[in-house]
């Protein structure tokens, strides 16, 4: 459903996305990995049309939408979070859902937006009440609102960066299992960003790693856990928890 | 009940108009009215109450619309700009009150316009500037030693209602006595800097130059004139900022000597000789009255006493005949009376004569005996030169070798 | 070195730490844990004088820290490291270091400490000219540390030093601390990442809404019961 | 709308309809008249002000409005029924040449105000210079009809206008509240906290921005066209420029920002206090009432930073919690990556 | 033969005069937005009564010389610490309690002082325009002549944007003054007391204001409503050169002069203005972040 190729980000003269292709399948949860700085933020932002890419082509669903404003990628049908939360604080949680209902679907009718708003709500169980203010939330509040907000723009595709960063463990597992729900129960395609290779690899379909802003490994996860380089510049002594976790996430799956 | 006549007097006394101008002509109408207000007119009181325009338009016209419906005033007086002397007079028009200029002189504050209530005794705009034209015409061959085609004449002011007025006669002016105008601008007198103006001027080369302008624009103008190097024959202002004396000298120093200015006559400058004998005493008055309210001013400023001069005339030949004739001071009354006004030359304090143009002129309401003087700052004092029933002394023209703007 | 009594602080009318108490000897490693929104961003910044207890008290060898003013409580050799990143954005890298360094005593230093730094986070140094809010998270997360180190402290707060960063860095800033430690330096560190932390450190405490539920050595932690309920989710 | 709420419109709206009938000072009813035309000007202004988009370009749109209409029914006798749609076409039109691009290359924050003060300049240089048509900084005088008074939107009598003003005054409250229930306000909101979350929830933030600011410069444009009629003179400095522009602001933010009486408030109290205070000081005191006004008017922004009625509402009903702006300060932070 | 004589038209003795005239100009307006720059785009807080303050330094320059006969010299520096001191106050009474609003708040209350301090200067000074009554002598080149206020504005300009530069990105206390409008509350993390560095840099805006005020009394009358002719342009200069861009801010002030003394000299003044705003749209358009910011 989206298939990228060749593309290019360069500020300046650094060059912080260059040459990357890939896909992604219908029903699918990539996880994107890369040391910092690697570039997978800056994907993002350019498949979400936040930032225009240098070159390269992005098809989705058989549109180029490279270089497109970033509400006609939104209407197209897809979401993101961003790796750090950005809510409308001056807006109730409900009406930052419905925002995204409304104008992320093509501005139809206010009901529709709520209705939406408030499925999205419950999908990641936030409070659905009126009058719910932002400022009550914490950190791992915002990064749920963040998700219900994508969510409500009814996405095709979800880009999900960086979920987890400032949750317990808890937390994690469940946010975890609810990016899954979303898949299973919605059927929404994902890629995934994230650093918590614990909770990443049990989740995701196939991970692609990115360094220096270059794609070195794509594969299954317990394949990429066990690359050399991906353990050199990314996994590090976590080599071992990350495989187990991989080998636990496919036999899982397996059985 | 006591009779009385409450006259709305509104100038600026804040605001860039007021150091203009505005206040020094406030400073004269109120010496004639604090003067009137102890006697009384033909059994009626006299009661001023003033007002602050702030030098701006929209409220000159909330004042003038709360004097006439709050303070229920029976006329109003006053106005040094015609930017607001435009609107005002409209108004009051429409109210039908009565309305006495003493001072805003664009000639489109009543051209054109019919007013039945709106008078004054003021020369307009276009007449300064015309007769500063005539003055140089008539001096051309002889002083300057020129055929008047061959005249370089600038005309240059401030794009107000007043600048634009007075360069209009300029420019009739000009046009008439057949000179060559080699410039004629207007900038805004709150400009920044001048000195694109100067080298057009520069550029131009003029024999003459005139200028209409407030201050601090003519003290720019001639400093950066100064700076630039600009060099001329003879410098011919018209009242506003010319008039003020005390604030060229401040900011030109010596430069300011031989500068020409027009105006009507200072009151302290006419020729009292030919003057009707009941007004030289009142003249001496006025000008203690001002030594008391502002002390320590070289050259009494021509503003103080065209209010006062005007303000009198309105309290002892419209209001009385007003009074007698017409049976009180209602707009109506007060109108017919100012229609009779039928004073000769020599019959003011500003020396000219006081008759109206009535219903149907194109200047209805505007005093057709009215002129103004061309006086010449020497040495820190000023000389009518022009015209020559009233002329003091013989101009000095062109400027003397060696003077700061001297092309000679 | 560190010494906290009874200290309470909130924002306007929210109590968010209830009569806390904690020490921290000098050339110790100690963590705190506890679930979101439990209070330990607060207790850093009150220790930092970012706010002020509303009773209590708190003192740093002995120097009472409340009657300090906040900018003077870095001189005392505190650094914090405070969460989310707070680094200038529109300042370069060299910039934002330089401000570590501000205080009079470590202005001196400045070169000297910027070897350290860049030792340390060799990634700094080929982006220190770039403006620090155009860098990857991990980036800026090495950029707020460096600052900190900037002003050579005695007793570093970190406070989720390690969210959002890569596992390699993950473990190299947990190798920083251990390495830190070693020389001689005194660690505060607020961490959800648990297991992790607590291999570092030799004690910690949890917290919990606002009020420290349980302390002991790490491995005392570990085992806790407590903890593994209230936090671990084992 | 709560029925109480409604019911107190209804009432304050029947007294202000009933006003003139029954009290006719001309003097008081002038001023009351051009309260409610520049407390439609401010409400305007704050349509797009109250969502960061700090402008002070509108002296401009106001200028236009009052211009355009005056000098259309001058040279051309085009009657001001069809002169205003023009003159607010025109606004519109300038708004969205300047609009466009800022909102396309992210022109926000000081930057905008610069740009849009920029306009205001222009217009008031572009009147001024223009003095051969429209007279300069002499003024403007739309002609008087000798014709049908209706059709040259012309009337001696302050009831007709009180009335218009009123009209329009309610139009423009009846659009803000429009606007402050549809959607568009929960995008305009988002935008202005932070376009590229707005962007990235569908938002299409130029269009957003557009149209309201086109919405704000059509009916400034209209206050200028209006005010032209009812004082039948018009100054560049008294209906354009920067002066102008910075009065706008000074008044909604006075009365505050966020409620749709607000810039009303503001227009009441700008206007009578400085009434007041010329006629109290009169010319006893000259200064005195401008340095009173202007340390009043600092005193309201520093210690009733949301305005005089947005600050007494909150009074009222402290328990509506709306995070004001600088809270959102203390979780500001670095954007990684954008 | 014919398009020589054009040329000559054009590229005469004049334009080269004019242009160097706005040259001069361009160096008090370079002066004007030096302290503007620091304090609008470097700590970020809105100062609208910029000029203003300019306004009443020219009125302490004119009372010290005029009213109790100080030399140039000595009152020169005296009214730049009056400045300063105002500069000071003005952030201690007025921006302090409002750093945390919204920058509209600031807008708004410093627009206030505007009004007050032009009513005060009403109220206190009078309407009349006063001048210094210092003139200095001008330096002739044939048929050129340049002023020396302005040659000395410019040269004032010149060394104070160098050395507001180099206090600015050479010293710590410069780097906290950019730094101050970044993230004010983790300042004290570093050790920076707030306050001082605000009322430092308010202190040295306003001393520049004052440096402004000395040279431009020499200029120009002083009256309760001299800023009016300076403070828009001024902003404008600033935010043409990329605000908190020194280098750039002085440059954009020699355009900005150009524009007008060019467009003046082939057209009416206004349009000179109406061509310098103008240009500041169009630029902010092709370089949203200043003159010499790149392109992103
Ligand atoms: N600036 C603030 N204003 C008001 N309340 C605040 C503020 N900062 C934090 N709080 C509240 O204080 C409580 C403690 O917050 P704190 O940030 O100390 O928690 P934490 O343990 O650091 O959580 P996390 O793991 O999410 O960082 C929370 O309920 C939070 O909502
Ligand atoms: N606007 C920008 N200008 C200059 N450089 C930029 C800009 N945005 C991003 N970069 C650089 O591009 C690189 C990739 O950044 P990006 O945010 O995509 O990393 P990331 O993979 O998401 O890292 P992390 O895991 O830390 O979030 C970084 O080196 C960053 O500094
Ligand atoms: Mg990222
Ligand atoms: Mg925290």
């Amino acid at each position: 459903m989206l298939e990228v190729n060749g593309l290019v980000k360069r500020f300046g003269g650094f060059t912080a996305v260059n040459n990357v292709s890939f896909k992604v399948d219908e029903g699918e949860i990539l996880g994107l990995i890369g040391p910092n700085g690697s570039g997978k933020s800056t994907i993002f932002n350019m498949l979400s049309g936040t930032l225009a890419p240098t070159s390269g082509s992005i098809l989705f669903a058989g549109h180029e939408i490279a270089g497109l404003a970033p509400h006609r990628i939104i209407n197209s049908g897809i979401g993101r979070t961003f790796q750090i939360p950005r809510p409308f604080r001056r807006l109730t949680i409900l009406e930052n859902v419905a925002l995204a209902g409304f104008y992320g679907q093509g501005r139809h009718s206010r009901a529709r937006a709520e209705e939406a708003a408030e499925r999205s709500l419950a999908m990641v169980g936030l409070p659905t009440d009126r009058h719910a203010s932002v400022d009550g939330l914490g950190a791992a509040g915002l990064k749920k609102l963040e998700l219900a907000k994508a969510l409500a723009t009814a996405p095709k595709l979800l880009l999900a960066d960086e979920s987890l960063g400032g949750l317990d463990e808890a937390e994690m597992d469940q946010a975890a299992d609810m990016l899954r729900n979303i898949r299973d129960e919605l059927g929404i395609t994902i890629i995934w960003v994230e650093h918590i290779m614990g909770v990443l690899m049990r989740v995701v379909d196939r991970v692609m790693v990115l360094d220096h802003g270059e794609k070195i490994s794509e594969g299954l996860p317990s394949a990429v856990a066990g690359d050399p380089r991906v353990i050199e510049v990314y996994l590090g002594t976590d080599a071992e928890t990350t495989q187990a976790a991989a080998a636990e996430a496919r036999r899982r799956a397996g059985g | 009940q006591e009779k009385k006549l409450k006259i709305g007097v509104i100038y600026d006394l804040t605001g860039p108009l007021a150091g203009g101008g505005s206040e020094l002509q406030y400073t004269g109408a109120r010496i004639m009215l604090d003067q009137y207000s102890a006697k009384d007119v033909e059994g009626y009181k006299i009661e001023a109450i003033y007002a602050d325009a702030q030098s701006k338009p929209d409220v000159a016209i909330n004042e003038a619309i709360r004097l006439i419906e709050q303070e229920k005033v029976d006329m109003l007086l006053g106005f040094f700009s015609s930017a607001q002397c435009v609107p005002v007079a409209a108004r009051v028009e429409q109210l039908k009150k009565f309305m006495w200029i003493t001072t805003c002189i664009s000639s489109a504050v009543l051209e054109n316009k019919n007013y039945k209530y709106v008078f004054r005794p003021q020369a307009s705009g276009d007449q300064f500037g015309m007769m500063t034209m005539d003055f140089i015409a008539q001096n051309t061959k002889e002083k300057l030693g020129k055929d008047p085609k061959d005249l370089r004449v600038a005309i240059i002011h401030e794009d107000g209602a007043y600048g634009v007025d007075v360069a209009k006669g300029n420019e009739a002016g000009a046009k008439k006595a057949g000179f060559n105008i080699v410039l004629r601008e207007g900038y805004s007198a709150t400009a920044p800097d001048l000195s694109a103006l100067v080298t057009k001027l520069k550029r131009a080369k003029p024999d003459v130059v005139f200028h209409t302008g407030y201050n601090p624009d003519i003290t720019l103008l001639l400093r950066q004139a100064r700076e630039q190097g600009l060099k001329f024959g003879a410098l011919v202002g018209h009242g506003a900022g010319y008039g003020v004396y005390e604030k060229l000298k401040e900011g030109l120093g010596a430069d300011v000597n031989y500068v020409f200015n027009t105006d009507p006559i200072s009151i302290w400058l006419a020729n009292q000789k030919s003057m009707d004998p009941k007004l030289p005493p009142i003249i001496k008055a006025v000008g203690e009255e001002f030594d008391k309210r502002k002390p320590g001013v070289a050259i009494r400023s021509a503003h103080v006493g065209m209010a006062a001069s005007n303000t009198y005339l309105f309290l002892t030949d419209v209001l009385p005949r007003a009074i007698k004739k017409y049976g009180g001071i209602d707009p109506d009354a007060l109108r017919k009376a100012a229609l009779d006004t039928d004073i000769p030359e020599g019959g003011t304090m500003l020396g000219f004569g006081v008759k109206f143009h009535g219903e149907g002129s194109p200047m209805a309401g505007q005093n057709e005996r009215s002129f103004p003087v061309v006086i010449q700052y020497v040495d820190d004092k000023s000389y009518v030169v022009w015209p020559k029933s009233q002329a003091q002394r013989e101009a000095v023209l062109p400027l003397p070798k060696g003077t700061t703007y001297s092309n000679q | 070195m560190l010494e906290l009594r009874g200290v309470n602080a909130g924002y306007g009318t929210f109590q968010a730490l209830f009569d806390v108490g904690l020490d921290v000897k000098a050339g110790e490693a100690v963590g705190v844990i506890g679930p979101n929104g439990a209070g330990k961003t607060t207790l850093m910044r009150v220790i930092s004088g970012l706010i002020r207890p509303s009773r209590g008290s708190i003192r740093m060898e002995g120097v009472d820290l409340v009657a300090t003013p906040s900018h003077k409580i870095v001189s005392l050799g505190i650094a914090h490291v405070p969460e989310n990143r707070r680094l200038f954005p529109q300042l370069t890298v060299d910039d934002n270091l330089k401000m570590g360094a501000f205080m009079k005593e470590a202005r001196g230093r400045y070169a000297e400490r910027l070897e350290v730094v860049f030792e340390l986070f060799p990634r700094l140094k080929e982006r220190r000219h770039q403006m620090a809010g155009t860098m990857s998270g991990g980036e800026q997360q090495m950029c707020v540390i460096g600052r900190a180190m900037m002003s050579n402290p005695k007793l570093l707060l970190l406070d989720e030093p390690s969210a959002g960063l890569a596992p390699v860095v993950v473990q190299q800033v947990f190798e920083l601390v251990k390495r830190i430690r070693a020389s001689g330096l005194t660690v505060l560190i607020v961490e959800q990442n648990v297991q992790q932390v607590l291999k570092v450190v030799d004690r910690a405490y949890l917290i919990e809404a606002g009020t420290i539920r349980a302390s002991g050595t790490s491995a005392e932690m570990l085992a806790s019961d407590t903890v593994k309920e209230a936090y671990l989710g084992v | 709308m709560g029925q109480g709420r409604l019911a107190a419109w209804g009432i304050g709206l029947a007294a202000l309809i009933a006003l003139p009938f029954v009290y006719r000072d001309p003097y008081h009813l002038h001023i009351l008249v051009l309260i409610l035309i520049w407390s439609f000007a401010y409400t305007s202004w704050s349509m797009m002000g109250r969502f960061g988009l700090v402008s002070l370009g509108h002296g401009g749109f106001m200028g236009i409005g009052a211009y355009v209409t005056a000098l259309l029914w001058n040279h051309l006798g085009l009657s001001p029924w069809i002169g205003i749609p023009i003159s607010m076409v025109a606004a519109g039109a300038l708004a969205l040449i300047v609009g466009y691009p800022c909102f396309r290359f992210r022109i926000t924050g000081h930057y905008f105000v610069l740009v849009t003060l920029a306009l205001s300049g222009i217009v008031l240089q572009v009147i001024t210079a223009t003095r051969d048509y429209t007279g300069g900084s002499l003024g403007y005088t739309p002609n008087r009809t000798s014709g049908n008074k209706l059709l040259a939107l012309q009337f001696d009598d302050k009831t007709t206008w009180y009335l218009i003003a009123l009209g329009i005054w309610l139009f423009g409250i009846v659009v803000w509240h429009w606007v402050d229930r549809s959607m568009a306000r929960y995008a305009l909101e988002a935008i202005s906290e932070d376009e590229d979350a707005a962007a990235a929830a569908g938002v299409d933030v130029t269009a957003e921005k557009l149209k309201i600011t086109l919405l704000s410069a059509l009916m400034t444009a209209l206050a200028g066209a209006i005010y032209c009629q009812y004082q039948m003179f018009i100054t560049p400095d008294t209906v354009s420029g920067i002066a102008v522009s910075l009065q706008m602001v000074f008044a909604a933010i006075v009365g505050g920002l966020f409620v749709s009486l607000g810039p009303t408030v503001g227009a009441i109290i700008t206007i009578l206090l400085a009434e007041t205070l010329r006629i109290g000081f009169g010319t006893k005191a000259v200064g005195w009432d401008n340095l009173v006004y202007g340390v009043l008017l600092v005193l309201f922004i520093i210690f009733l930073p949301k305005g005089i009625l947005g600050s007494l509402l909150d009074r009222l009903k402290p328990q509506r919690k709306v995070p004001r702006a600088h809270e959102q300060e203390a979780v500001q932070i670095a954007r990684p990556g954008t | 033969m014919t398009g020589m004589q054009a040329f000559l038209d054009i590229f005469d003795i004049y334009l080269l005069e004019a242009v160097i005239n706005g040259i001069l100009l361009g160096g008090v307006l370079a002066l004007l937005a030096l302290g503007l720059n620091l304090i609008f785009g470097v700590i970020d807080v809105t100062w609208i009564c910029y000029a203003e303050l300019v306004m009443i330094g020219m009125y302490g320059m004119y009372f010290m010389v005029q009213y109790y006969g100080i030399s140039y010299f000595v009152a020169a520096p005296l009214t730049i610490l009056l400045v300063a001191v105002l500069g000071a106050a003005l952030h201690y009474l007025v921006i302090a309690p409002l750093l945390t609003a919204p920058p509209i708040n600031q807008l708004l209350a410093t627009g206030g002082v505007l009004f007050v301090l032009q009513s005060f200067a009403t109220v206190a000074f009078g309407i009349d325009f006063r001048n210094l009554g210092i003139r200095l002598p001008v330096l002739a080149f044939g048929e050129m002549n340049f002023s020396y206020a302005r040659l000395l504005s410019f040269v004032a300009a010149l060394v104070g944007m160098v050395a507001v530069y180099l206090f600015m990105t050479r010293t710590f206390t410069g780097t906290a003054i950019r730094a101050i409008s970044q993230d004010r509350q983790i300042m004290a993390l570093m050790g920076v007391d707030t306050r001082r560095i605000y009322l430092i840099t308010s202190a040295l805006g306003g001393a520049l204001a004052g440096l402004a005020a000395c040279l431009l009394v020499l200029q120009y009358d002083v009256h309760p409503f001299v800023g009016l002719s300076f403070g828009p342009i001024t902003f404008l200069i600033c935010v043409l050169g990329g605000l908190g861009n020194f280098i750039g801010g002085f440059i954009a002030a020699f355009v900005f002069a150009e524009i007008i003394s060019l467009g003046g000299l082939f057209s009416d003044l206004e349009w000179g203005y109406v061509l310098a705003f103008a240009f500041f749209i169009v630029m902010m358009f092709i370089r949203p972040a200043g003159l010499l910011a790149r392109r992103r």
